[in-house]
């Protein structure tokens, strides 16, 4: 055990799957001497060499694409796309491609790769850096969509999204890189990629959050609990396919929730989990469902990021109005 | 010229003379079956000669059989390949089985040739899942790819793949034609291979025509070979209704590739005699008779049945008879095809994540209720 | 007033635009001489020129990229992409560029581009040429999704596509292109792009439909008519925005509502539209609300299309399983 | 050569001489401030070469204040530009007012001499809507792009756009790294503009990494000025470190496309002397001293420093007040990126449709009345 950041974690998680499976790649840009422009494959190349660990040419389509015909001829590849806003130029490898080849097959013919992409606002970075972009990717069938909300998911599910075989999105919270530390056993160990988590168990209402949304809920909860409050928040994890069940179980028992989420409202999995429980859990709630979103503007420029994210005062203010309502 | 040394860079000259080296297409016989390279043709013995053209004659069967089915509503999307014989068998004679293919949706016949079965193809075209069945056998062949340009980037990543699994004589085999040169797909792919400097070999059947799109609309380029300088890869045009040249060039890039120099990339220069597809194309739309007579006498059967004719190694009735029984095959073919089982909702649903995730195991249950019914 | 398919009733709107505004254009893959692969262009490119209709390079993103800098220098383009599987390779275009330029610009550039494109199922056609695509795109702020339904709003709201300064995806429904004939006026009227239709009144239960699943829906209305079960049938028309305020009028009557569309269920438009309801207008509901949908695979083999999508007996069951809730 | 002349295409010929018309980099002056193309160097007026000098002097003044800035955490993103100034003012100078420039991050200083101002440069690195007023204000200048290669095709567009307005001496340039013409956007632009024959000047500023990754892990081509070739697109490469060279260059190829020829590509070659960004980038992580030594010596300060110094034209004292000036100038610039107002979310999202629709007018209400608190 030891205390890593959020982005160690992923190292430490990328280590392990390269010392476990000779067939495991990591390529993109930056990622090999270098070692990503974040550090996360920092020390990598130098441990499994250049074969393993290597530099692209500066293309997504053509990261994808090699990663595609890299599983075709028996790799494992784990391609690092630098930041979200780039997968738009490589929608079709990914939607129109990898995630199909299962279902082409008939189930003999697996994908296995796992995207890791940054995303994720409050950096005040450049344009397209820090863009919730998980609506683009959440629809397609055939692929998984993850995020861990801290450094011991993130560890586990890196691992569990590379041996999984099954096309992976592994969204890196850019935010919670740096700012967040956590216990996280040495080692191999896995975190399941479609279960949500209870983060927090309470009894009054429900937050459904992911990301670095979970800890603004967190505070939330922390902060309600002093006025006899109860709030459990689920950190759902996996953005698809979605796990209804722990959020159901949870609503049968709080009869209340707020969803919340840093991409704009008109942004895709807010929506998917409020219509699910609108659909087959409707009965069990006693308030309207709560939304906790960005408005539905383009993500801002840097200096206004701070007033257009939502965070905990935004999710606390919503809490109030459904358990008032 | 006074006026012209002014200039420090002289851009148009290098406009007009950056196509040269690429503008000399490589030819065997021509069409009036001629043979203008004799040392060439020598390299073939009688038999290879006569498989060559059994090979064109097996594909034009099945384009006509083909056009048939369609006629009669038997077949879904297809892609007519009648012209381009020579290219696509001339390219898949220079295939080795342990090669990669990566077909576009014109290339059914390579990838026949590769190891799928003709059933297969059928299927393909009319939409049935075990089409792809050839790659569970392990045909080293990938899908008939839909998304112009997809399959360069893959086929960069196979060779890539060849390369770090240390497979000898091994390289992967992709195809466009002169319209899919125009994504950036297809230059993606070309670079990350020759980047890497893995076996792959690139094939550009510029057949004229990107459905009502003529060849001049896809880039100033005079030819499709010098696409390759912009990634370093060695290009060249060979006659694409030639299927000596075709085949002799095709290996030749093969073995470039396959010795570890890295990518080439090979145009065959042929024509696409009919529609763009079975599905409601037409030509005379777009182009005119003047424009496709002379092609249609650069017919690449016509020119091998010359030669081979004339060495006595061929004759009209021995050709009917082989036409009569690829056709009574493919006919078989197609009945076995039709006699593909009904294809459940419920299967595809178990086939889009390796275990179903609850959601989509409640729908497979939702299905099964109804199929059972 | 004419009888027209729906895909002449695009022709005939796109005809109007042309005539009307020298500035607009249609380029794309095959929209000149041969008048588009389902001929939507015919006749356009004799009548107004080589200059105004013509043919591009087989490439998406270069395409749309040439749509933007079309529109920077004061034009208003109307690129086609052939089908709405190939969007794909363009998604920065749409999303990285058009879409946020307005915003860049603090509302003062305009970026008048109508991408038209075809859709949906049911024609038995290759490979990602009949998936409904939506999700991709409903997520993008500052884009317009629009969808008609009938030859009617086809020629109407193309123009008011063309004549509105917000980028706008135009989607085409493909197997309602020859299948579908109305009553059309001749010459200019607009449908706006932002309005649902009450396509039929009716006071029992909501069915919100967009695209072919609307006739599907209106079937429905038809046969249960019969039975004296009276149902209101919403056509979406606009995917993003949502209109809303149309959905909650007719729920606040019916208090029961099912929404069908034709793809997959976790792709958005449907999730959207239920959890605006699940958010705003719960309490109107006497039931939960009831999805229509493609299941969750990928669009299917040609040969398995018909039993895979939705269509009126599964709306049917849908209406009666929440009637009797 | 018996086993060579087997081969019918020569392959390895190809690809080891294809580079060679584009390996002749145009110089005027060399590192050693030598005038080494006289002919070329008697075309600059006494006034011109005083006026490249100065736009170096302040290009590089721009970047040491804000390196400066960044210091002291008043910028924000910003690209370094500290060894690429003559690429950089070299291409700015032969630029007219009526062009349109569409510019990537690194390229503030040439939409700076476009007409933006420094205040909107400070203003875009810190992220705040009044960094795009130029274009407001009628410059013809698109925003510095962020995607690698969407500015390829979109200055396509605008190329098409001039031509169909009929726009005299008037081309569209756009800048890329060596990074950049990986993508395929690169192409397409390239490709679109040549199909159109449309007036675009194509610069790659290639200074040898893009980030971490070295010019040759890019592409196996051993220049980025062969790019063009798979386009019918006439490139070079040009002394990027030699302002005389690049404006002249960069000239020539302008008006090539507005004499209406088609494009034209240029191939700068230049240096990044330190961090690819303001965020943390540390080259020492991945390149040598070694390798950094001789570009250094290359300053394109340096040589026309010597050369004009030698002609009595420029001298230190000259050189120290103008960049006295030039900094005081960008401290102001900077207070007043400072002054700019506070951003409204309720701002945004009356700009995120023309009309804002019901949703987004429900959310303008809701920060509005947030921002009155
Ligand atoms: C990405 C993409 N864009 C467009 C299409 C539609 N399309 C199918 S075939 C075709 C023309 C292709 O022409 P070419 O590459 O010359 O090949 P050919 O069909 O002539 O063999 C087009 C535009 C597609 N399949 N994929
Ligand atoms: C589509 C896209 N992919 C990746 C990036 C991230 N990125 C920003 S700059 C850069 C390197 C660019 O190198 P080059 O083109 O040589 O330009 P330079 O920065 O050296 O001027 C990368 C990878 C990006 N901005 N856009
Ligand atoms: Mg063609
Ligand atoms: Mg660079």
């Amino acid at each position: 055990m030891a205390k890593l950041t959020y982005i160690k974690a992923i190292t430490d998680g990328l280590d392990q799957v390269l010392q476990d499976d000779p067939k495991t790649l990591i390529f993109g840009e930056d990622v090999g001497k270098n070692g990503g422009v974040f550090r996360t494959t920092v020390g990598l190349q130098d441990k499994y060499g250049t074969d393993r660990v290597f530099d692209t040419p500066l293309a997504e389509s053509g990261i994808l694409g090699l990663s595609i015909g890299l599983a075709l001829t028996g790799w494992r590849p784990i391609p690092e796309i630098q930041f979200m806003g780039f997968t738009m130029e490589a929608v079709d490898s990914i939607g129109g491609q990898m995630s199909r080849n299962r279902f082409r097959m008939s189930g003999d013919v697996s994908m296995p790769i796992t995207i890791r992409t940054p995303f994720g606002g409050g950096t005040h970075t450049a344009e397209l850096h820090g863009d919730s972009l998980e609506n683009l990717f959440v629809g397609i069938p055939g692929l998984r969509v993850v995020t861990p909300a801290n450094p011991y998911d993130a560890k586990g599910m890196v691992i569990s999204a590379v041996e999984n075989n099954d096309p992976v999105l592994f969204m890196e919270n850019l935010k919670l890189y740096r700012s967040m530390k956590d216990e996280v056993p040495d080692g191999h160990y896995t975190v399941p990629l479609d279960k949500a988590k209870v983060a927090r168990e309470g009894s009054d209402i429900t937050i459904v959050a992911y990301s670095a949304e979970v800890n603004e809920a967190l505070k939330v909860a922390d902060k309600l609990e002093k006025e006899n409050i109860s709030v459990e928040v689920i950190d759902l994890r996996s953005l698809s396919p979605i796990d209804t069940e722990t959020i159901f179980n949870s609503i049968d028992k709080t009869h209340k929730v707020v969803v919340a989420q840093e991409a704009q409202k008109m942004a895709g999995v807010g929506a998917q989990v409020a219509s699910a429980i609108a659909e087959d859990d409707i009965m069990s709630l006693d308030a309207p469902i709560g939304r906790v979103s960005a408005p539905d503007s383009v993500f801002p420029f840097a200096m206004a990021e701070n007033d257009w994210l939502p965070n905990a005062d935004d999710i606390e203010a919503k809490v109030r109005e459904i358990l008032n309502y | 010229m006074a006026a012209k040394s002014k200039h420090v860079v002289d851009f148009e000259n290098i406009k007009s003379t950056m196509s040269d080296p690429y503008k000399k297409p490589v030819q065997v016989i021509d069409e009036t079956g001629k043979i203008v390279n004799q040392e060439l043709f020598d390299r073939f013995s009688d038999d290879e000669l006569v498989t060559l053209m059994e090979k064109m004659v097996w594909e034009r069967a099945l384009h006509e059989q083909t056009m048939n089915f369609s006629r009669q509503g038997r077949l879904g999307f297809y892609a007519p390949t009648l012209g381009e014989e020579a290219s696509e068998m001339g390219i898949a004679h220079a295939m080795k089985k342990q090669d990669y293919l990566f077909p576009a949706y014109r290339d059914l016949p390579q990838l026949i040739q590769h190891g799928a079965t003709v059933k297969e193809g059928f299927l393909w075209s009319k939409g049935h899942y075990q089409c792809y069945d050839y790659v569970r056998r392990g045909v080293r062949a990938w899908i008939p790819q839909i998304i112009i340009g997809a399959q360069y980037v893959q086929c960069a990543g196979a060779a890539l793949g060849i390369k770090k699994n240390d497979e000898k004589d091994t390289v992967a085999y992709v195809f466009t034609g002169d319209g899919g040169t125009s994504q950036g797909d297809f230059y993606e792919g070309i670079n990350f291979a020759s980047s890497f400097q893995a076996p792959a070999v690139f094939f550009v059947q510029n057949n004229g025509w990107a459905i009502s799109v003529p060849r001049k609309t896809q880039t100033a380029a005079e030819t499709l070979a010098q696409k390759g300088v912009a990634s370093g890869v060695p290009g060249v045009q060979v006659d694409g209704m030639d299927i000596l040249a075709t085949y002799l060039v095709a290996k030749d890039a093969r073995d470039f590739a396959a010795a570890g120099n890295g990518p080439a990339l090979v145009e065959t220069l042929t024509y696409r005699f009919g529609a763009h597809s079975s599905a409601g194309d037409d030509p005379s739309r777009y182009r005119t008779k003047e424009e496709e007579k002379p092609w249609f006498d650069r017919d690449p059967l016509i020119r091998l049945r010359k030669v081979l004719t004339d060495k006595k190694l061929w004759d009209q009735d021995k050709e009917d008879k082989l036409v009569a029984q690829y056709k009574d095959q493919f006919k078989q073919d197609m009945k076995d095809a039709e006699a593909a089982p009904k294809q459940k909702v419920s299967d595809f649903l178990k086939h889009t994540f390796e275990v179903p995730t609850p959601d989509v195991a409640a729908q497979i249950k939702e299905f099964e209720a109804k199929e059972s019914k």
